[in-house]
């Protein structure tokens, strides 16, 4: 099936090409910074692809960076699996977690939807906490292997695979399936009209969501060799919403923008002042009011202002 | 030439002769450490092959949220022991300059230390509170950072004793020295009048881990001793009231807990209320320590119809002030600046940046430049340097700092202090209860 | 279990309830008028705690005149603050994609717990006593400040629940949350009553945080905690009940202490499984009012 | 006093649903606005209450010459100068007894008198002052909508299809009731999609409304005349 090349995509593809040559004038810091700012933005475009497309807000996508995150390093550390074998079992997990969840969660709609996904998200949590033996409780697990070892080469490791899944998810929401998705964001009941399976529809957007923010957390383990249960806490699902709404769920390419901008706000605010959580809750009141379609709202706004002269 | 480097050099000369003339004698760590322990005369300008830019070190704790009071009060003691460095001519005659992270933004912990380090040019790192964040950071120290990092809250035993570390240390006791001497502690002055002994402590690897090590050791001293399943507690709890019922239920006349911070001063205070010390006759708490919690709990709620006894990584009164003028001066120091008696963070960040001074003196002085990391990491192993908790020895063979290990009891410290205080302090040298380097009972 | 443990142990999850239901009937009474999960209530219950702890402690000393002195303080500065919240802050966001409702009230927490730590400082901050003296059952006690505290919380229930349905404000609040459209063009000052419900959501948070002080530890960053219990409760009894809220914190803390001695491994997880069943079986929640779309 | 709308556009989510539209409605007559489902009926009404804003266009409320922009106004100022709305649907407040659905519309308590009126009116209501709105039937439910629009005395009063879904029984009182509001001096918009012979004897005059465009304006005998417009309203 072929698309027409939109601004979006121009768009995508200039911030990839600048994101591909860039690193080679960064600091290693920088690197890192931008290797964990491509991963939340990952994660954005993943947790849009229900909250934007399929108009479902889940209030527990961190236990899918948890489940990417702990199935990886629980293979490599703790099974002494190969890498492979590690992925599998990231992938079975996250499977899971998503098949079980999504299906128990997804009879409802809206804030009962993102209870229910909190609940859940909250479940794991303590799971963690609890199951020590496996995932070594509060104190995480350290050690996870990394390749290749430099953070400059797996920057880019990083970067193949956000590049080719954030494309993916340009492409998958204009398949029927992505038109599905909006189809039931817009309206669930024209959609079951239409011979749409509703509860099906938004099943696999929850776990293909899933499933972009499990890979990320299976990126974001090697980049740090350690993990922590503070990935599952509720305050990261909520940092997960947050920055999609930065940037601005209309597209793809705002929620990417969000979780790449809301590492670099959340760095400034610390560097700046003492008061970091007061810096940090001012400039994302500021947005609300200043950018209230994200940040790329504001973009097309120039844009607009520019065209129209 | 200010007080604090003359009582500094007061207390040095005294270790120079080797004094184990405190009231307390000092253990194989301090009698075993190295001819290191020497003066470094107070540097002048421009020292041959020494930097010209100040140096930076880092520090990363709980800054912001419910943990922030950590952070807050090392940041002070740090501030506190760079101006006097600083002062005095900084680091052979290079000034600190500090920066900082708040240890609060849980997933961003390794970022913000790789800033410090790769973007800011921090030399050297010191701090972390939780124990999951100091094992966090070992792959990102040991293969990336490679620059000394100094930890001075976290307890965990796995930090240091699981394996050697090349870059990390920790000055700050841990937690099994303190959990054995407890046990120690309960059959020097308890044997025969406790017969069951129950345990509430956080439930995390921390609480599970001290209460292993204490009922474990305890177990060896005393087998005819009944042990209670333990009872562990979700970190933040703010209500006890069944855990402490659960207790007074179980008729435990020993009570072992392990809980910290916001959450020791809450149960204890449920606990009076609700009359747990009716059945309880001893109550250990290894970090009732700490003067934070020790002001949540205030005077009046020192119960009489208990043993109340609190351990910690420093004690404010210890070594006594007349004896040992550094904490003296530390204490009046800190006071001046926060208005608060030093918790135990205080004092061990504050040493940390005197272990850095020091290091960096003694390898000078063997090289004649300003050392490599490498060089610095040889001299802070096996170095003592003076905390205001006493000489502080740092163990070359897991890079775990040594120094006495007390409890003592709870009593009102009216009129002189504001603040309940712990009195009648036992104070076991670290060779009686520091477990041989790179062994624990915690499986690792 | 004897019958006297039993007792306490009923009064220990009553009053843990009495707290649940403070912080959370405020919470869902502001999302069942204005349809905002206010993420910032845990942080405004923090507020009421300091000012309780203010009055009491650094002004008034302790006694059972200034305790209440200081509610009522904690209950007026948390509600004045939820009116300049509501009023300056929401009000512009109304006609707005509703997300940036939530992401507001996420940016206020990290607003308001630093500035209760510029006011307060991060130290610990705790009654030095608790008041009161205790009741005996049995070896057991259980402080007065407990029968206090459930005593606060029942007399809440019931002006609440007076305020609903006798007095004219209340049931206009029961008419908006129903349809704020249909209200407005009755003639209902829907604007005012915005501002009364937030105010009385947020007053009832300060009253929870006052309440909660004497026996717990204040610190910044302490409403963090509450407010995800508070979310199972009003799940539980159903978003917008204030029935549903007093269910549901018994639910929540019954269940709690029962399970701390049963099998405390899950203590807490227990929690979300009960929120998880009940949703399953019951889409809005024991109480919950069928969602509507909003006219 | 009277209702004007001049050149109104309305948009909703990027789609233009009202076109142009124009209309007015004085106090003491009946005007009718027909069209189909989805034609813009309520979003017109709604535009009037305030519910909805348009982009282009005005409507005032002309008092004895004086005008007061409506744009400017919130729906319960709208309802405060004398406009009120009994919706589509009904939305009766379902916890709400019959009376405390009055109560909060009235503000209060309403004066004996005042519910003396009402109950003249609505003597079905009167009976059942307690019930829970839940509890009520279709044809209580839009008994009570109407009342608890007349509650606050209003000037005019815009009708949402009031006759759609009820008994036939009860369609006979529902006119019954506008007839006397009308008798009242009330002015009165009153929706209706399909069936005009339910309204015909009732209105003074109708407009015709289609894809958000008015396509007629007079008497409501000529309506089905206009062959074009009965095409577009009727499909015949």
């Amino acid at each position: 099936m072929m698309f027409k090349i939109d601004n979006e995509l121009y768009s995508l593809i200039t911030l990839f090409i600048f994101l591909a040559v860039i690193p080679q004038f960064l600091s290693i810091y920088n690197v890192r910074l931008l290797s964990v700012g491509l991963l939340y933005g990952l994660a954005a475009v993943g947790f849009n692809l229900l909250y934007g497309y399929t108009g479902l807000l889940s209030f527990g996508h961190a236990m899918f960076w948890s489940a990417g995150a702990y199935g990886l390093a629980i293979g490599l550390v703790k099974l002494n699996l190969d890498p492979l074998m590690s992925i599998l079992l990231a992938f079975t997990l996250t499977f899971t977690v998503a098949i079980v969840t999504g299906y128990l969660s997804l009879r409802h709609t809206e804030i009962y939807f993102a209870m229910l996904t909190l609940a859940f998200a909250q479940l794991i949590y303590a799971l963690i906490i609890k199951l020590r033996d496996i995932t070594g409780g509060d104190e995480g697990i350290y050690g996870i292997p990394r390749f290749p070892s430099d953070i400059g080469g797996y920057y880019y490791l990083i970067y193949i695979i956000v590049f080719i899944l954030v494309i993916l998810a340009w492409w998958i929401v204009r398949t029927p399936l992505g038109l599905g998705f909006q189809a039931v964001r817009d309206n669930p009941y024209r959609a079951e009209a239409l011979g749409l399976d509703v509860r099906r529809v938004r099943l696999i957007s929850f776990v293909l969501s899933g499933f972009y923010l499990s890979i990320a957390g299976m990126l974001y383990a090697p980049l740090n060799r350690a993990i922590t249960p503070d990935i599952a806490f509720w305050t990261f699902s909520a940092i997960i919403v947050i920055m999609t709404i930065i940037g601005g769920s209309k597209n793809v390419l705002g929620a990417f923008i969000g979780g790449l901008i809301f590492i670099y706000i959340n760095t400034q605010a610390m560097n700046l002042t003492e008061f970091w959580q007061l810096t940090l809750g001012i400039i994302l009141a500021l947005l609300v009011y200043l950018a209230p379609y994200g940040i790329v709202g504001i973009f097309e706004r120039v844009l607009r202002y520019v065209r129209g002269g | 030439m200010t007080q604090v480097s003359d009582s500094r050099r007061e207390w040095v000369k005294l270790a120079g002769v080797g004094v184990a003339g405190l009231a307390v004698g000092y253990g194989v760590g301090f009698l075993t450490a190295p001819e290191r322990v020497r003066e470094v005369e107070t540097p002048v300008e421009g020292l041959p092959g020494v930097p010209d830019e100040p140096l930076k070190i880092g520090y990363i704790y709980f800054m912001t949220g419910t943990l922030g009071t950590y952070g807050t009060n090392a940041a002070a003691a740090i501030e506190l022991a760079v101006e006097e460095i600083n002062r005095n001519g900084g680091i052979l005659g290079r000034t600190i300059e500090l920066t900082s992270k708040d240890e609060a933004d849980r997933e961003r912990v390794l970022d913000n230390i790789s800033k410090m380090v790769q973007d800011e040019g921090a030399e050297f790192v010191v701090g972390l509170d939780s124990s999951g964040d100091a094992l966090k950071v070992i792959p990102l120290v040991e293969d990336e950072l490679q620059i000394p990092f100094i930890v001075t809250h976290a307890a965990t035993p796995k930090l240091t004793e699981c394996a050697k570390r090349r870059f990390i240390f920790r000055i700050s006791m841990y937690e099994e020295p303190i959990d054995i001497m407890a046990a120690q502690l309960v059959k020097e002055l308890y044997e025969g009048d406790v017969t069951t002994v129950a345990n509430i402590g956080p439930d995390y690897a921390y609480g599970y881990d001290s209460w292993a090590i204490f009922s474990g050791t305890l177990q060896d001293l005393m087998p005819d001793l009944e042990f209670l399943d333990p009872i562990y507690t979700p970190l933040f709890t703010t209500d006890y009231g069944t855990y402490i019922d659960q207790i007074k239920a179980s008729g435990a006349d020993l009570l072992f807990s392990s809980l910290w911070g916001g959450d020791a001063a809450t149960f204890f205070k449920q606990a009076i209320a609700k009359g747990l010390f009716d059945s309880v006759k001893v109550y250990m708490n290894a970090m009732l320590g700490a003067t934070d919690t020790l002001e949540a709990i205030g005077n009046d709620n020192v119960p009489d119809n208990v043993d109340v006894w609190g351990s910690g990584r420093y004690w404010f009164l210890y070594p006594p002030h007349d004896v040992y003028p550094l904490n003296r001066l530390f204490v009046e120091n800190f006071r001046g600046k926060t208005g608060a008696y030093p918790p135990y963070v205080a004092a061990t960040s504050y040493t940390a940046i005197y272990a850095i001074k020091k290091a960096i003196e003694s390898a000078y002085v063997m090289k004649g430049s300003w050392p490599d990391v490498d060089e610095i990491i040889s001299a802070l192993e096996g170095l003592t340097v003076s905390g205001p908790m006493g000489p502080v020895y740092i163990r070359p063979e897991d890079h775990q700092g040594l120094y006495d290990v007390f409890w003592g009891r709870l009593r009102r410290g009216s009129p002189t202090y504001p603040i309940p205080i712990l009195d009648e302090l036992v104070v076991y040298p670290p060779g009686k209860v520091v477990p041989e380097p790179l062994t624990t009972m915690v499986s690792c | 279990m004897d019958i006297n443990l039993f007792i306490v142990q009923l009064f220990n999850a009553l009053f843990f309830a009495s707290i649940l239901f403070l912080i959370s009937s405020g919470l869902s009474l502001i999302y069942g008028i204005m349809k905002i999960l206010n993420l910032a209530h845990g942080a405004l219950y923090m507020v009421g705690a300091y000012i309780t702890f203010t009055v009491v402690i650094l002004w008034l000393g302790l006694s059972w005149y200034s305790m209440v002195i200081a509610y009522i303080a904690s209950i007026a500065v948390v509600a004045s603050l939820g009116i300049y919240i509501e009023r300056i802050l929401l009000k512009p966001l109304y006609n707005k994609p509703q997300d940036l409702q939530l992401l507001l009230t996420f940016a206020l927490i990290f607003i308001l717990d630093d500035i209760v730590k510029m006011i307060w400082g991060a130290q610990y901050r705790a009654f030095p006593t608790i008041p009161g003296w205790s009741l005996s059952v049995g070896e057991y006690q259980i402080p007065v400040y407990f029968i206090a505290t459930i005593l606060i919380a029942l007399g809440v229930a019931l002006l609440l629940h007076w305020f609903f349905t006798k007095t004219i404000y209340g049931k206009m609040i029961r008419a908006i949350s129903y349809s704020l459209e249909t209200s407005a063009i009755l003639g209902i000052n829907t604007d005012k009553l915005f501002a009364l419900s937030f105010a009385l959501g947020a007053g009832l948070a300060g009253l929870a945080g006052g309440v909660a002080v004497p026996l717990y530890t204040a610190s910044p960053g302490m409403g963090g905690d509450a407010i995800v219990l508070s979310f199972a409760v009003i799940v539980i009894g159903g978003m917008g009940s204030i029935l549903g809220a007093f269910v549901g914190s018994l639910i929540v803390g019954l269940s709690r202490v029962f399970m701390a001695i049963i099998y405390p491994v899950f203590e807490i997880a227990l929690i979300y499984i009960i929120m998880a069943i009940i949703l399953m079986f019951r889409p809005t929640g024991l109480f919950g009012r069928e969602m509507r779309e909003r006219r | 006093m009277k209702v004007i709308m001049e050149s109104i556009d309305v948009h909703i989510g990027g789609v233009k649903i009202l076109n142009n539209i124009s209309l007015n409605v004085s106090k003491g007559e009946v005007v009718g606005l027909i069209g189909r489902n989805g034609a813009g009926k309520t979003t017109t009404l709604n535009t009037i209450m305030g519910l909805v804003r348009p982009s282009k266009g005005s409507i005032y409320l002309e008092i004895d010459g004086s005008k007061t922009d409506l744009r400017r106004l919130k729906p319960y100022e709208i309802a405060r100068l004398g406009i009120t709305m009994a919706p589509q649907g009904r939305y009766i407040f379902p916890d709400l007894t019959v009376l405390e659905n009055l109560e909060v519309a009235y503000g209060g308590s309403p004066p004996e008198d005042v519910l003396k009126d009402i109950f003249t009116y609505f003597p079905e209501l009167g009976k059942i002052i307690d019930r829970k709105g839940i509890h009520l039937s279709g044809g209580e439910q839009q008994m009570l909508a109407i009342a608890r629009a007349l509650v606050r005395n209003p000037k005019i009063i815009l009708l949402d299809e009031p006759l759609e879904g009820l008994a036939p029984k009860i369609v006979v009182s529902v006119r019954e009731i506008i007839r006397r509001i009308k008798a009242e001096g009330i002015g009165i918009l009153i929706t209706e999609s399909g069936n005009i012979k339910r309204i015909q004897d009732l209105v003074d005059r109708v407009y015709g409304i289609d894809r958000g465009e008015i396509i007629y304006s007079g008497d409501v005998e000529s309506i089905m005349k206009d062959l074009d417009v009965r095409r577009r309203i009727w499909g015949f």
